[in-house]
């Protein structure tokens, strides 16, 4: 008897890899369907090197600069490792949002798959959570500036910001709790809601199946036909077996650029942080960038918009999308306001960036 | 639950409630046992105020009236773990009665670090164009208030440098902690 | 609409609830089954506590003894998160040992159920691993000589000793890098490899029901007949939702118990460690403390036995039990060689301890 | 799979072979380009000899002729991250004519802390009962190798520690290093 067969009389293994393996997928998946899977293996390169990682890095103000230039300069195959992670990061961010911006053209945030966006939004959240929490670690003039900016900037929130700046920095100014905080939530707290969160997220995907391009008879969303659609749609497509190949490929793809930039430009390191420097102009990663030069645009007693308001009911409103759109058209080219408005965004983002 | 009226019928209704009732109170219980003392753990040392730890900022005579400089606070004491943080800039001015006034390097728009230029008599901030006059008054760009200032003593010959506290246009203390 | 009719009507969430909830379970499944949900519940209480005390504890040689005491002493609470995470460590022992008691005592090990027993086994070794990396961390006394002590016994292994010794501590010594990767092994490698095996243990359990007890007509392993006499015993059985009370109860009492025990009696820190010292006598963690007596058993060149062999093969032979022992009889009357070498050996552990 | 005729007709079974080798060295390929240098990074620094820094014991002339002292080493220069390590402790031998052993205070049975006992003129370790005379030599218990030695040099008076060193029953040095 095989292994196969003995774990399928103990578990029913075969029918659980057919159903998942073999069932078939809408017709029209393709290419800008890798977008998701590509997310979520650059999501596990970021765990596995970031769990290295913390074998040698020390969260204390006097040894984490230290101990990230010795993960650099005296580890084997430090500076690819901790440069795989900081160039990956910044590929999550693009995949996630490209992400997004797939799923948005393609109504597939529309019925039956609401909560789907609303988890992956959330996990959107998460990742730029990563973003801020991880770029504090080495303490480097850019992290301690940058996380004196970005705490600052919470105490712009209307009422609680004072306590929420001190939550964030462990006390009143960027110092050891700081550090050890941020830490904790990068290497910890955040992994465990972003992989329960990815557990959710999938789990809805491979319930429900993977959204239909908003295409022939699924282009409008009829909630009382829609099964009967998706399995016509299912009917005339490919093996998800086939689809896994093209996501297989793409994660290879991605892990030979990320390679590749990892080797070629390495991960910055500037000047330890120095809380007495009259000379330094602090500047976001690049993904935070644009709500930085938002600053720019609304001066004065308007900071509180770009600072508070535009980033929470931006995150609100990409949150509750499918609640706020509940036109029964899929395809953008059908419903223009919220394309419209999404476009200008994206745009406007781009631009400031 | 139309579709498993099977697994249904495994227990009556009133009794379902009742179970469904004890096991969230039971998490209730287990929630407040674990997240009240854990929040506090989180929360309350970030909260808590605590006293600022005098630093020196140099002997009083290094000083000349009328001019701003850059100093590197130097804590009395070395702060140890886990009080350690960087080390502080501030900037001492010593006002043409011969009083001084230390400020606050970080910008109160959202905390970049403010430079002196003596050629122009100005703060400026490199960020979002913040520019302060010798008082700490802002003259134009986006900060809402005036630099934040440090509590200092003079104690044989040394001025010291303290608490940091918020100001408002008239230069008046501000009950609020900002860094 | 309500949100579980939403729901449902999207995901199906309401026949997956009842098949969960509303589920009949085999009939005399009662208390002794609450083990497994008691040792799940403690490493819950252990991920979360441990999460938190991240936020403080500092994993430097310089840093670490400090960090702890300002936990122990200063942040609010922090006695008692500290004293939980070090009693609970000690609840989960016991209650994962006796979870396999149980299971070992029912026959809960054979078919169907072979791969659930050794993916517990391992579960049993990865919180043998928690125990033997988290009390290095607070670096005291204790910490410094029990890692000397552990990492020397690694230099037994025939063969591979010097490197096995070497790569656990990091280098020749043990020092900062040991403490860097005991750190990362205890907060991220192992709990990673943990949830993932709790995972996979949860999903066989689900997917093959509860174990029936060993009586009736189910006293006796008949893979033919498996299926129907399971079924038969289900329909005399009660529903998954009331023996959960039983499980919520004893999670409740178990939390009960070990803040009492970690307000009464704290968690213990020694002095800071000294590898100059020529008077401190180690003595490892209770449930390492059979294997350091059994050293005294076989003295000299034996102690490659004690040191190696008996913790190997021992393993592999719980780890493969269900192999080794393919007799048709569940109750532990009518098997009686395993049954009776296994009490032998529970003795002799308790003895020495 | 017979269960799922319907999903297995999805894909003939030749095209299924192809791909399944094509996802297998897919993903060989980027456990490959992540596992080997993950192991390195891993496993190397652990490996790597280096070099012992030399630690001072302490004057020539402190040290009796024929007795056993016990000191804390001291090294040349601080340890500095990342190599911080405990300060380490060993036992410093002036035999009969005037020459030294220094003997590394871990029993070569588990790692416990041996202590010199002057009356009986014997090592003891606390753990298991392992003995060894002045020389290190096994006399009783279950260590299978004499005590571990630092190598020595003397400058300018002064006795100095370095590298351990395991040896055998006729003290003769193994080229193995032992901590």
């Amino acid at each position: 008897m095989s292994l196969g067969a003995w774990l399928d009389d103990r578990l029913g293994t075969r029918s659980l890899a057919a159903g998942f393996f073999y069932r078939r997928i809408p017709r029209a998946v393709g290419w800008p369907h890798t977008l998701g899977s590509a997310t979520l293996f650059l999501l596990l390169v970021q765990t596995v090197t970031g769990i290295f990682l913390a074998f040698y890095y020390v969260p204390s103000v006097e040894h984490a600069y230290g101990s990230v230039q010795y993960i650099t300069e005296q580890v084997p195959f430090g500076a690819y490792v901790r440069g795989l992670h900081r160039w990956s990061a910044s590929l999550v961010v693009i995949f996630a949002v490209l992400h997004l911006v797939r799923v948005f053209f393609m109504g597939a945030y529309k019925y039956p798959r609401e909560t789907s966006w609303v988890v992956g939004v959330l996990l959107l959240g998460i990742i730029f959570a990563f973003g801020f929490t991880g770029y504090l670690l080495p303490w480097d003039q850019k992290a301690y500036w940058a996380t004196v900016v970005g705490t600052h900037i919470a105490e712009w929130a209307p009422g609680v910001g004072d306590v929420a700046a001190r939550l964030l920095r462990g006390g009143p100014e960027v110092g050891i709790r700081t550090l050890g905080r941020f830490f904790a939530f990068h290497v910890l707290f955040l992994p465990t809601f972003l992989w329960l969160l990815v557990a959710v997220h999938l789990f809805m995907v491979i319930r429900q199946g993977i959204a239909p391009p908003p295409v022939g008879r699924l282009a409008v969303i009829c909630p009382e036909e829609y099964r009967t659609r998706y399995e016509e749609s299912k009917a005339e497509g490919a093996s998800f077996l086939e689809h896994l190949t093209r996501d297989a490929e793409v994660a290879l793809a991605l892990l030979l650029i990320a390679s590749w930039l990892a080797l070629r430009y390495g991960a910055p390191l500037e000047e330890i942080a120095d809380a007495t420097t009259t000379t330094y102009v602090p500047r976001p990663e690049w993904y935070f960038y644009f709500l930085f030069e938002l600053l720019w645009v609304f001066p004065g007693r308007w900071t509180v918009l770009p600072a508070f308001w535009i980033p929470v009911l931006g995150f609100l409103a990409l949150l509750l999308l499918p609640f706020l759109d509940r036109g029964p058209a899929r395809s953008p080219l059908r419903g223009p306001v919220a394309s419209l408005a999404a476009t200008a965004v994206l745009v406007g983002v781009l631009f400031l960036t | 639950m139309s579709s498993e009226p099977h697994h249904q019928a495994s227990l009556p209704r009133s009794r379902r409630r009742f179970t469904m009732v004890l096991l969230g109170a039971i998490s209730g219980a287990i929630g407040g046992i674990l997240g009240i003392p854990l929040g506090g753990f989180f929360g309350l040392p970030a909260l808590r105020s605590r006293e600022f730890a005098w630093a020196e900022a140099g002997p009083v005579d290094g000083f000349k009236v009328g001019e701003i400089r850059f100093v590197a606070l130097m804590p009395l004491r070395r702060p140890v773990w886990p009080e350690e943080a960087p080390r502080m800039g501030a900037f001492v001015s010593r006002k043409a009665d011969g009083t001084f006034e230390v400020f606050h390097n970080h910008c109160t728009h959202v905390g970049c670090p403010v430079n002196w230029n003596p050629a122009a008599q100005r703060f400026f901030s490199p960020c979002h164009g913040g520019v302060f006059d010798r008082s700490g008054r802002v003259l134009a760009g986006p900060p809402q208030r005036p630099l934040d200032r440090h509590e200092m003593k003079v104690e044989k010959g040394v001025l010291y440098a303290g608490e940091i506290y918020s100001v408002n246009e008239r230069l008046e203390r501000v009950g609020r902690y900002h860094s």
